[in-house]
């Protein structure tokens, strides 16, 4: 109950955050859009090639963008050195771990929503499962959201904390952006029943690094 | 708790290390000359014999930097043993990770007419290798023994979810790398005869030079601690002698 | 039983031993002043008290609690002033007071009784981005009292307050023992500070070179 | 000659701290082969659609490591305020701007190179035209440096900064991608003489960019 | 000539009127004390002189130059020691003062004697990263001294400092007369800045409200 409560003030102060300064919604996203675009300048529109390769270029988007959000919300942290402050709050790491974890997946589904919508437009992509994406892509936003916070905290206080971060993250998640990608492909132009299992193992990774996380991010958060 | 500054007893270090040589000697005369080329792939096939079993020795190596440091996160068995086996095994790791990949490289040429594709097995391995090269990045980043080995261990743990993705890759997967041969879900290897000797003593030569380097590099990792210490208590002599300077 | 208990503890910065074996006790209600050059250490050994960075060697307890092992139950009961504020930017007074308030679960304390005694009132509803130096102290203040620590660490509160600010800092420490908080307080305002501290430490190149009751 | 000077001497110093923080190395780089691989991932490999896309995504994957590099030139300058001492050493804008373009421009340069070599050995594409690509290669990056120099200075000093850049500098790059893309098509697989227009395109771009940027950064840099 | 020249100059930070209407006359060779409360208006007033950020209306001159038309030239000639010090982390103490120097392109001063004014001699090494706080403000000092200014701000630069910093400090302000420059200084530590400043003008609520020589 406690850890709830402790989680739900974390992530509403930076959803708070984030509202205030307008960045998820003022700027992750455009940039979101834009990369989509570029992509699809750089890929040579005519070839019919987008509508293939419109899953995998999504989710690399997406990303990217969760990239930003990550750095986003640790660098708030580091301003005025307000993350000794939430240290010497003696909030349990879980919760801030949970609380942060959940305020990025709020903006990254957010994020993915719109995108989604500008890809389909953009791309021309058909969509034949809905039930097969809404399913997919919440599990590979959790998967991406509690990665990138739990690494987030690792190249925290790093003063290379910005550049850090990408290395260490894109290789852990690529298992997500593969299954994501699959099972989009199946959830758009393929065939929906290709992808279950592909969500399967979405959610199994979830899962798994959620409940990773909620374990070692108190250690990682703690130590200096 | 008194952290050894032997991994291994000296004695059984010089056998291994002895057995590693007659190993590796063994394996080139039995790849070389002793097995037989293949039916369908010719001399290349004798890649097989450095390929596999560097593989197969990145994932033991991982295997074993990821209970380290699962038994380091412990806190019962806590202890800067596990840390440094676990750095130590890791660096081996991506040595073989390495190997595994230059050599594959190498025989894909000849076999499939080019140096790389887009295949899940040869990326799901580029991505191990990438992966455990950032986990070695950031051991990198001094803090102190026990924090630097908390977040040392995490990130080990992490990684180690490629390991399996990179096995199972040709079963999930529609790929270009054949199957398993050896370690399939029937468990039934489809290799037999001097072939399959050799390949046996490959794994075996590649353990034991594993195990030695390993025992090495502990070793070399307990020096370091040791020099740190050794600098450290001249800092403190430094620090608290009378010099000049604004509190230096 | 003391509340902080040091025994040669040695803590490092990167390589570097900022504290090199330092021995230290403070009791319960004490008022005590660190004072030394600027490089000897006091802001490390106030960190170090706090939980923030760990021991490397030594004997370290606050509240009892092993700083080797346990850094963050030993945190709830303190407050740290540093030399930053540890506010959010784009929050108001107000919101990261109230925030510090609900994350650390306290009880008996009022936000808008601390606001008043940190000459804080009018600027509740001001973002911390937009504070002046000198508010941004008080609100680091607030933000340590807020959460009515037992064990109240302040390093170089003095900087940048003005009389009024440095009238309100010294009705917290001069009340403290009353209201059952030990103080310590690393400063470069010895005039001030001794008139307030029953106990004066002096930390010179990492180690405490003397330390009693009254003037040195 | 004083302008070459003190750009020198800004130039000096920023490469001067990326020496000592080995960002540029050990993480732009190694980044930027990571995305370069996740892509191959994304893009379905065994189509033999790689080898076409190839330069897009070379270049996409370029102005990504240029976005960490330029918001790293100015994450410098925004700690412990130094922006404003070196303001306060009243040296010429042209002067910050040339030197921290040249120090942008050689950090991305470097990164290419070795970027290029793993895209032909992974992408496995063919080199047509090396003159053709010795010769769009550093007109690109002078005009993505440029570019990004300006917007850096535009973003610097605003919280936002670590997200606005991306925003603000994507979309005027876009003709900067598709000129290189072009370029580069032509290099690679394509025939050498298509590419010729496009490096002529690329050098125009380049120059006027880098002419705007001498021009308008003293502006953008004195005021707050 | 006076060096500056303020009448009924307004300054906005954002939309709030950090300073509403000042007039102010700095001489040359006069030291003049800044005081106030926080949030007075001394920061924004200082960095205004420096030409950091632009005024909103008014007449504002500094060394006779305008500074709504021209910000640059006057700052070559001044140097400011502000909250922050200004430096690179990465870079040494000694590699950012030769920075600062060379890119001012200054004649008549050696950084190895700012080096000792400021008895930063022993970190001359050191990373601006793993300085103290203490030591951040003295590098902030020569790294002002280093440009040999005419004029040289200073905003509250006691902030930190141990006792010979401060000594280190009232040598470089008690001769800068005598060495031809001016000091504009915005200080909360009334006592030690009284001695030295030969004017005091106090700052309130973005006015200057009394301005006289010696003790107001
Ligand atoms: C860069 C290219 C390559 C990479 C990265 C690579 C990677 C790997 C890895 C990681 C394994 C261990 C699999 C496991 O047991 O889980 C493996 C096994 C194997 N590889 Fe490769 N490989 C490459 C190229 C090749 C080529 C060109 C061939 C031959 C045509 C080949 C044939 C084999 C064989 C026969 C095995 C043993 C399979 C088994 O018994 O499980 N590989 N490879
Ligand atoms: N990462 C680091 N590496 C090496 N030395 C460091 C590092 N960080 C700090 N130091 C050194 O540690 C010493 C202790 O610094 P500390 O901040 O504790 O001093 P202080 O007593 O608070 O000084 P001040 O009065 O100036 O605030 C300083 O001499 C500083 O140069
Ligand atoms: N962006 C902003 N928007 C609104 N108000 C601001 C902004 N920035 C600063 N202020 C206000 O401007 C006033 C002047 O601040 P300034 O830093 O000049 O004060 P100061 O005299 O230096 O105070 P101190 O003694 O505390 O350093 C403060 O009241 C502050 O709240
Ligand atoms: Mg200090
Ligand atoms: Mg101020």
């Amino acid at each position: 109950m406690r850890l709830w409560r402790e989680a739900s003030l974390v992530a509403a102060k930076d959803l708070r955050i984030e509202a205030r300064s307008r960045i998820a919604l003022g700027q992750i996203l455009p940039f979101g859009i834009i990369v989509a675009i570029l992509f699809a300048f750089a890929l040579d529109p005519d070839s019919g090639l987008l509508t293939r390769v419109a899953p995998g270029l999504f989710w690399v988007t997406v990303l990217l963008a969760a990239l930003l959000a990550v750095g986003r919300s640790f660098a708030v942290e580091e301003k005025s050195n307000a993350r000794d402050g939430l240290r010497l709050t003696g909030l349990d790491g879980s919760a801030v771990f949970l609380g942060k974890m959940a305020a990025i997946a709020a903006e990254l589904f957010f994020l993915e929503i719109l995108l989604g919508i500008a890809v389909v437009i953009l791309y021309g992509v058909e969509v034949n499962g809905v039930v097969v994406l809404l399913a997919a892509a919440p599990a590979a936003t959790l998967g991406i959201a509690s990665t990138g916070t739990l690494y987030g905290v690792l190249a925290a206080g790093l003063r290379s904390r910005e550049t850090l971060l990408p290395l260490l993250l894109l290789p852990v998640l690529a298992p997500v952006l593969l299954g994501a990608t699959r099972a989009f492909e199946g959830g758009l132009e393929g065939a929906p029943s290709d992808a279950w299992p592909w969500v399967g193992l979405l959610w199994i990774f979830a899962t798994f690094y959620t409940a990773f996380g909620v374990l070692a991010f108190g250690t990682l958060w703690e130590n200096d | 708790m008194n952290p050894r500054d032997q991994l291994l007893d000296p004695r059984l270090r010089r056998v291994i290390g002895v057995g590693a040589v007659i190993g590796v000697v063994a394996l080139c005369l039995f790849g070389l000359w002793g097995a037989p080329p293949d039916d369908r792939q010719g001399e290349a096939m004798r890649l097989l014999y450095l390929h596999v079993p560097s593989a197969w020795l990145a994932y033991f190596a991982f295997l074993v930097t990821a209970i380290a440091s699962a038994l380091f996160l412990w806190p019962r068995t806590r202890s800067i043993v596990w840390d440094r086996v676990a750095g130590a095994s890791a660096e081996l790791g991506v040595i073989f990770t390495g190997l595994t990949l230059v050599v594959g490289s190498l025989w894909g040429r000849p076999i499939w007419g080019v140096w790389w594709a887009w295949d899940a097995r040869l990326v799901t391995t580029a991505v191990l290798f990438f992966l455990y090269l950032g986990y070695l990045a950031l051991r990198r980043i001094p803090g102190d023994a026990i924090s630097t080995g908390k977040r040392n261990a995490i990130a080990a743990l992490i990684a180690f979810v490629d390991v399996p993705i990179v096995h199972f890759s040709v079963e999930w997967w529609r790929t270009l790398h054949q199957k398993a041969t050896v370690f399939n879900p029937e468990l039934s290897a489809r290799i037999e005869g001097v072939q399959a000797l050799t390949l046996w003593i490959a794994v075996l030569a590649f353990t034991l030079v594993y195990v030695y380097l390993l025992d090495r590099r502990y070793r070399l990792a307990v020096i370091d601690d040791v020099l740190a210490e050794q600098a450290l208590e001249q800092a403190i002599k430094i620090r608290t002698g009378d010099n000049p300077g604004v509190g230096r | 039983m003391p509340l902080v208990e040091f025994h040669s503890v040695v803590c490092l910065l990167g390589t570097f031993p900022a504290l090199a074996g330092v021995d230290l006790q403070v009791e319960p209600r004490d008022i005590v002043l660190l004072e030394g050059p600027n490089g000897a250490g006091k802001t490390t050994l106030l960190r170090l008290i706090a939980g923030l960075i760990p021991p490397h060697s030594g004997e370290a307890q606050v509240f009892g609690l092993d700083l080797f092992k346990d850094r963050r139950s030993a945190r709830r009961r303190l407050a740290l002033v540093g030399h930053e504020s540890y506010c959010y930017d784009d929050l108001t007074v107000m919101e990261n007071l109230q925030f510090t308030f609900k994350a650390s679960g306290v009880t008996g304390m009022e936000i808008n009784s601390v606001l008043e005694r940190t000459g804080l009132d009018g600027l509740a509803g001001v973002r911390h981005a937009h504070l002046s130096a000198g508010q941004r102290r008080r609100l680091a203040l607030a933000n340590a009292m807020v959460r009515n620590p037992e064990l109240l660490l302040l390093d170089e509160p003095h900087a940048g307050l003005d009389e009024e600010g440095r009238a309100c800092l010294h009705e917290i420490i001069a009340s403290a023992p009353s209201e059952g908080r030990t103080v310590v307080l690393a400063s470069h305002e010895l005039e001030l500070s001794r008139q307030l501290a029953n106990r004066e430490v002096r930390v010179e190149s990492g180690t405490i070179v003397k330390s009693g009751r009254g003037e040195l």
